[in-house]
C-alpha cells in the first residue's frame, strides 16, 4: 500500500467484573479521555468516529444513542461495527487509506455485568436447530475444546499452564483485571463449568473499555510520539452451524493470518513476530489459535504451550499482557490486544516490555467456537 | 402498519416458525451525572441538570459528561430548574404499543408532552390530563412529585406528571 | 475518494409483511443471487462481505453468522455493521471504502430485514433506554406526529397534500415488482380514510414493516468498466449524525436548530460543485418514513424553498413523469425492510442511471441522481451517484 | 415487587434493575419445516445433499457450504451414529430446562457428511468417548410439535458386554 495507517495513541480503562458505577458513555470517556490528552487533539477535531459494542449487549436498539456526546458525534460521522473490536481497528484504516478521513476515533466498550451473558450468547445460535438446546459460548467452546483435545492429545496441564502463564504476565499489566497467584493445580482443580471447561479455565466476567486514534501516515508522523503502522490486516468468517465444521481445526483463523501476513510480507510468524497478543476466552483457545497463526504444525500447540519459547524472554512472548483469560470484555478483547501490541512497539510496557520489539501480532475473534477470526500485524518502523 | 392485500394463496404447505419468549434482564447503571439528577430528584424534590461552560446550554435528556454541541467536558455546573411550564406540543396514542421494558401492550393513559419550563428547558415528560378536549398548547403545567420517599429514586419518574394549573 | 468505485450489481427480494417460506439466511441469499446475475458475477468474484442489519428488531445476537453459508462468505473477509436507519448506508459506504483503499477490487453489501422475527414498534421503543426516557418515546409513528403537526404549522400543508404523497408513492409501488405495498389507490378521499395511528398520522402516512434485503455488488474503476456495460459511479456520500433536537425528534419546532440534512447538503453539494440541485441532479431516491416527512425532506435537501415541498407534490414535479422524480420505486413508505432500506434508496437509484428500472423507470433521462437515508435521531446520509465520472 | 432502581453504596449512582422483553418468532423455511415435520410426523432425520461436493447435509440445510449451490436432493440418513464430541454442563439453562448435568454433543449419522448438533441422554458422563455409537431416541407422538427437541437425545449403543457364544451351525 503506497500510504500507511499509523494507530496514534491507545487508551483502556481497568478492567473490571462490575464497573455499576459508570453507564457505557462515562466509561468510555475515561479511556477518550486518556487519548486526547496524550496527542492534544479535542474532540472537534476527530473526523470519522467507529464504535464497536452491540445492542443485545447494552440492551438498547442503537446502543451507540449511548455514546454519541462522548464521541463527539454531533454534525459528524460515526458508525458502529458490531464484532470484535479489532474490526473496528480495520475499517478505521480502510476509511484513512480511502482518503476519505485523517483521523479517526475508534471506541469499543462493554459491560457484561450488566446482561445475563448466558442468554444474551445463546441468541447467537441458529434459531432453528440450536437455540432451542439452551448452547452459550461456554457449552460451545467445551465442545471445541473436547473435539481438538482428543483428537491432538493436548492434555488438561497444558491448557492450564496457559492460565497460570496469563495471570502470571497480568501481576505486569496495570489494566488487568484480576491476576491470580495460581499453579496448575489450583486451574485444574477448580469447579467444572462445562467439561473439559473449569472455572479457572475460562475468563470471568469483565467490564471495559478501549479507544485507539488511527490517522493517515502524515498526520500519524505529527500526532504521536512514535507510531505504530498497520502493515497487515485480515478478518475471515467460517461456516456457521457447528456440525459442519471440523471444530479440531480454525479455518478462518488461518486464511485471515495468511492475507494478512502476505499483506506485511511476513514469511515465518514465529521468527519475524516478536510479540504476539491474541484473544483467548478459554483456556484450550491459546495452544488452538497459535496452530492458526502457523506458530506451529498443526496439533502441536499444546507442545508450544509448554516451551518457554512463548514464554516472556522467550523467541515470540504470548500475551505479556496477561491477554484476555484475566478478564477482558468480549466485544472489547480484539482491540485491547491491539493496545497492547502498540504499547509493546512504542516501548511503554512498562514491567511487561518485550524488550526491542519491532513487530508485533494482534489478534481477535468473534462469536460461537471463534466463527470470525481477524489478526492485524503492527510495525514501529 | 399498513398490511399488504392478502392474496389468495394456493394449498400451501406447512410453514414451522419457532418461537422464544425469555426476557433479557439489566441492570443499566445511571453513572455519575444523570445519578445526580436522581440524588437531587430523591432528596429533594428537585429538578436539576447540568450546564455547558462554553454555550451554557442546559442538557437535561440526559445530563452528560461531555457537551454533544460543543463537545467539550460538562464539568461539574449543576442547575436546579423550575417546575413550572407551558405545554410546547403534546401527543396522544390512538392504539396501545408493545412495551419492550414492561414485555406486554401498554398505552400510557397520560398524554406524552413536550414542556417548556419557565427557564427555555424543554422537557419531554406526562402530563396528568387524560381528556385529550382539554389539552391545548400553551397551558400551563406544573410538576406533580411522588410524595413517598420510598417510592422516588426513578429521576425523572419522582415526577408523576405535569398538572395543569389556572393562572 | 481515492480509487473510483462503481456499483456493477444490484438485487432485492420480493418485499413483504411475512415470509414463511424462508428462513433469515435463505431470504438474504435471494438477494445476492440477484445481484451476482445481475452483475453476472460468480460468489467465487466476491472478496469480502459487509452486513447490515438492525438486529434489535429480530432479538439475534450476530446476525451475520447465522447466514455465511447462505451467502456465500464462508472462508471470505467481512463484517457487520449496526446502528440507526442509516446503518446501510454505512454498510455501502464501508463497501466503497475497502475498494478505494486498496484492500480489495469487489466487495458486496448484505443488508436485510425480517420484521416478521418481532415487533417494530416494540424494537424501536427500545431504544429509549428506562433510566432516563421511561415512557418518553412511544414508537416512532408518535415522534413523525409531532413533525407532521410542527410542518402543517409551518408550511400550510394539508392532509390532502399527505394523502397526494401517498398516492404517488403507490403509483409507483404498483409498477415496481419488489415493493411491498401496492394499495391500487385511485383518490384522495380515499386516503383520508385510513385511520389515525397518532394524529395527524394515517396509516396510510407511514411506513410498513417489511421482510426484505437488498445486496448490491461494489467493484474498483479497474474491474467495473469489464464487469458491466453501465456501472453507476459512487461518487460521493456523506454521513452526518445529529444530537437531538430540544423540542422533536425528528423536527425542530422553535425553528432554531440545524438539521443534519442542511449539513449533509452544504457538505456533498460543495464538494462536487452543485450550487443548484434541481438542475445539475436529475432524481433522487429519499427516505421518507412519512408522507409528511418527504415533503419536508424536499425543503432539507434544498429541492424547493422552505415551506414549499407540498408545491412539488402538488404540481407532479416529482412525478415519474416529472422533472424532478423522486422515489419513483415507491419509497418507505410503500417499503421498509429498515436495515436494507438506505441500500435500497441507492439500488433504485442506479437502476433509474443505468435505465433499467422497468416500469418505473422514470421518464426523463437520469445521469445524476441522489440517495439518502435517515436513522437514529433525524441523523443524515446522502450518496450522489452518476452515469459517468 | 423487587425495588426498579437500587442506590450504590456511598455514590449518587443508581442502578436500573429492568429487562428487554420483545418475543421473537422466526421460520423455519421451506426446507427447515420439512425436515422438522418429518421428525414430527415420521420419526425420519432428513438431509440434502450436494451432487457437486457429494455431501450429505444433515439436518437437512438449503445451501452447501463449499460450492453454494442450492440443495434439493432428499436424502433419509440413519438414526445411529459416531459420536464427535461432547460437553457436559452442570450449570442450570435458562432456555432450556433440563435437569444439570445436561449432556451436548455433535453425532456424525451414518450416511451423513455433517455432525448433528443435540444432547445425548442415558449415559454415565464418565463413560462418554469420542468414536462411541450413539442412536436418536425421539419423543412420543402427541409430545412432538415439529422442533428439534422432538428428538429427545442420542443414547449410546448398548455394545453386547459378554463375549458373544457362538453355538455350532448358529450365528
Amino acid at each position: 500500500m503506497a500510504q500507511r495507517a499509523g494507530i496514534v495513541a491507545v487508551a483502556q480503562t481497568k478492567y473490571h467484573p462490575n464497573r455499576a458505577d459508570v453507564n457505557e458513555a462515562e466509561l468510555a470517556y475515561e479511556a477518550i479521555k486518556q487519548v486526547l490528552e496524550e496527542t492534544g487533539l479535542t474532540l472537534s477535531d476527530i473526523d470519522s468516529v467507529v464504535t464497536c459494542c452491540q445492542d443485545a449487549w447494552d440492551g438498547r436498539t442503537i446502543a451507540s444513542l449511548n455514546l454519541q456526546h462522548v464521541v463527539g458525534a454531533h454534525f459528524g460521522h460515526e458508525f458502529t461495527v458490531a464484532e470484535d473490536g479489532i474490526n473496528a481497528a480495520y475499517v478505521a484504516m480502510s476509511q484513512v487509506l480511502s482518503g476519505d478521513h485523517e483521523t479517526v476515533l475508534v471506541e469499543s466498550h462493554m459491560k457484561e455485568s450488566q446482561g445475563e451473558k448466558s442468554l444474551i450468547e445463546n441468541a447467537g445460535f441458529d434459531a432453528i436447530l440450536m437455540r432451542q438446546l439452551g448452547l452459550d459460548f461456554t457449552s460451545a467452546a467445551a465442545l471445541q475444546a473436547r473435539r481438538y483435545m482428543d483428537k491432538y492429545g493436548i492434555t488438561p496441564e497444558q491448557c492450564a499452564k496457559a492460565v497460570v502463564r496469563n495471570h502470571g504476565n497480568a501481576k505486569n499489566n496495570p489494566f488487568a483485571q484480576g491476576p491470580m497467584d495460581i499453579t496448575v493445580d489450583d486451574v485444574l482443580g477448580s469447579e467444572m463449568l462445562v467439561s473439559p471447561i473449569r472455572l479457572l479455565d475460562a475468563k470471568p466476567i469483565s467490564d471495559g473499555a478501549c479507544v485507539m486514534i488511527v490517522a493517515t501516515e502524515e498526520k500519524a508522523k505529527k500526532l504521536a510520539r512514535k507510531p505504530v503502522w498497520i502493515t497487515g490486516v485480515s478478518n475471515c468468517y467460517e461456516t456457521h452451524y457447528l456440525g459442519d465444521r471440523e471444530l479440531a481445526d480454525c479455518d478462518a483463523l488461518v486464511k485471515a493470518a495468511m492475507r494478512a501476513y502476505s499483506m506485511a510480507g511476513i514469511k515465518d510468524p514465529l521468527s519475524e513476530i516478536d510479540v504476539a497478543e491474541i484473544s483467548t476466552e478459554y483456556s484450550y483457545q491459546e495452544p488452538l489459535w497459535m496452530e492458526g497463526l502457523g506458530f506451529c504444525g498443526r496439533g502441536e500447540g499444546g507442545k508450544l504451550a509448554d516451551s518457554r519459547s512463548i514464554e516472556m524472554g522467550g523467541q515470540l512472548p504470548v500475551n505479556p499482557s496477561g491477554g484476555v483469560l484475566p478478564g477482558n470484555p468480549n466485544g472489547v478483547a480484539g482491540m485491547a490486544r491491539i493496545a497492547e501490541a502498540v504499547l509493546q512497539l512504542r516501548g511503554e510496557a512498562g514491567a511487561r516490555q518485550v524488550k526491542g520489539a519491532k513487530v508485533g501480532l494482534a489478534h481477535g475473534y468473534t462469536g460461537i467456537c471463534g466463527q470470525h477470526q481477524a489478526v492485524m500485524i503492527l510495525a514501529n518502523v | 402498519m399498513a398490511e399488504g392485500s392478502p392474496t389468495k394463496q394456493p394449498e400451501r404447505p406447512e410453514y414451522i416458525r419457532i418461537k422464544f419468549d425469555l426476557p433479557r434482564p439489566y441492570n443499566w447503571s445511571t453513572g455519575r451525572y444523570l445519578g445526580k439528577l436522581y440524588a437531587e430528584a430523591k432528596e429533594n424534590k428537585k429538578l436539576v441538570a447540568n450546564r455547558c461552560p462554553k454555550c451554557k446550554e442546559i442538557k437535561v435528556h440526559a445530563p452528560t459528561p461531555v457537551c454533544p454541541k460543543c463537545k467539550v467536558d460538562m464539568g461539574w455546573d449543576w442547575v436546579e430548574l423550575p417546575q413550572t411550564g407551558t405545554v410546547f406540543q403534546y401527543t396522544y396514542q390512538v392504539y396501545p404499543l408493545f412495551d419492550p421494558h414492561l414485555g406486554r401492550t401498554f398505552a400510557d393513559p397520560h398524554p406524552p408532552a413536550i414542556i417548556l419550563l419557565d427557564n427555555g428547558v424543554f422537557l419531554r415528560h406526562r402530563l396528568e390530563e387524560t381528556d385529550t378536549k382539554k389539552l391545548r398548547e400553551g397551558m400551563r403545567v406544573q410538576a406533580v412529585w411522588e410524595e413517598d420517599y420510598e417510592k422516588r429514586g426513578q429521576g425523572f419518574q419522582d415526577i408523576l406528571y405535569f398538572r395543569t394549573i389556572e393562572e | 475518494m481515492a480509487g473510483r468505485v462503481a456499483i456493477v450489481g444490484v438485487g432485492q427480494t420480493h418485499h413483504t409483511t411475512r415470509r414463511n417460506d424462508v428462513n433469515m439466511a435463505e431470504m438474504v441469499g435471494e438477494a445476492v443471487r440477484a445481484a451476482l446475475a445481475d452483475a453476472q458475477l460468480s460468489i467465487k468474484d466476491i472478496e469480502a462481505f459487509i452486513f447490515s442489519n438492525m438486529e434489535a428488531f429480530e432479538g439475534v445476537l450476530l446476525p451475520d453468522h447465522g447466514m455465511v453459508a447462505e451467502v456465500g462468505a464462508v472462508g471470505k473477509p467481512g463484517l457487520k455493521v449496526t446502528g440507526g436507519g442509516t446503518t446501510g448506508s454505512e454498510a455501502v459506504g464501508e463497501g466503497c471504502h475497502m475498494i478505494s483503499a486498496g484492500l480489495y477490487d469487489i466487495t458486496m453489501v448484505v443488508s436485510w430485514q425480517k420484521h416478521d422475527c418481532g415487533d417494530a414498534t416494540a424494537g424501536i421503543s427500545a431504544a429509549a433506554v428506562p433510566t432516563f426516557a421511561k415512557g418518553m418515546v412511544t414508537g416512532a409513528v408518535s415522534e413523525f406526529a409531532k413533525q407532521a403537526l410542527s410542518y402543517m404549522k409551518e408550511s400550510g400543508a394539508k392532509e390532502e397534500h399527505a394523502a397526494m404523497v401517498r398516492l404517488k408513492a403507490d403509483r409507483g409501488a404498483c409498477r415496481n415488482p419488489y415493493s411491498h405495498l401496492k394499495l391500487g389507490l385511485g383518490s384522495i378521499d380515499e386516503v383520508l380514510q385510513s385511520p389515525y395511528l397518532v394524529w395527524p398520522i394515517r396509516l396510510y402516512d407511514f411506513c410498513p414493516q417489511s421482510c426484505g434485503a437488498c445486496v448490491i455488488i461494489l467493484a474498483s474503476e479497474k474491474r467495473a468498466k469489464k464487469i458491466h456495460k453501465k456501472p453507476v459511479w459512487v461518487a460521493d456520500f456523506v454521513v452526518v449524525h445529529q444530537e437531538p433536537f430540544r423540542a422533536g425528534s425528528f423536527g425542530d419546532p422553535t425553528g432554531t436548530e440545524t438539521y443534519s440534512q442542511h449539513v449533509a447538503c452544504e457538505r456533498l453539494y460543495k464538494r462536487n460543485g452543485i450550487t443548484n440541485v434541481r438542475k445539475q441532479v436529475d432524481l433522487a431516491e429519499i427516505y421518507e418514513p412519512s408522507t409528511w416527512e418527504e415533503m419536508s425532506l424536499y425543503e432539507h435537501f434544498y429541492f424547493c424553498e422552505k415551506n414549499e415541498g407540498w408545491k412539488l407534490i402538488e404540481k407532479g414535479v416529482t412525478d415519474i413523469e416529472g422533472d424532478f422524480p423522486v422515489n419513483c420505486s415507491g419509497g418507505v413508505i410503500a417499503s421498509n425492510p429498515i436495515g436494507a432500506t438506505p441500500v435500497i434508496r441507492i439500488a433504485e437509484a442506479a437502476l433509474q442511471i443505468r435505465g433499467d428500472a422497468g416500469e418505473h423507470q422514470a421518464t426523463r433521462d437520469i445521469k445524476t441522481a441522489i440517495a439518502t437515508a435517515l436513522g437514529g435521531p433525524n441523523w443524515t446520509a446522502m450518496f450522489l451517484l452518476k452515469r459517468s465520472l | 415487587m423487587a425495588k426498579v432502581t437500587e442506590k450504590l453504596e456511598g455514590m449518587d449512582v443508581w442502578v436500573y434493575h429492568g429487562k428487554i422483553h420483545i418475543p421473537n418468532t422466526y421460520s423455519a423455511g421451506a426446507v427447515g419445516s420439512r425436515f422438522l415435520i418429518e421428525l414430527r410426523d415420521n420419526e425420519r432425520i432428513m438431509g440434502t445433499r450436494c451432487p457437486t461436493c457429494n455431501l450429505v447435509y444433515v439436518p437437512a440445510r438449503s445451501v452447501c457450504r463449499d460450492c453454494f449451490g442450492q440443495l434439493s436432493e432428499w436424502v433419509e440418513v440413519s438414526q445411529q451414529g459416531t459420536l464427535l464430541t461432547y460437553a457436559v454442563a452442570y450449570q442450570p439453562n435458562p432456555v432450556q430446562p433440563l435437569e444439570v448435568p445436561i449432556v451436548y454433543g455433535i453425532v456424525q449419522l451414518d450416511g451423513a457428511d455433517t455432525g448433528f448438533v443435540h444432547m445425548l441422554g442415558e449415559v454415565d458422563p464418565e463413560q462418554l468417548k469420542v468414536g462411541m455409537k450413539v442412536k436418536a431416541v425421539f419423543k412420543v407422538k402427541k409430545e412432538r410439535q415439529a422442533s428439534i427437541l422432538d428428538i429427545k437425545y442420542f443414547k449410546p449403543l448398548r455394545k453386547v458386554t459378554k463375549k458373544r457364544v457362538v453355538v455350532k451351525g448358529h450365528h
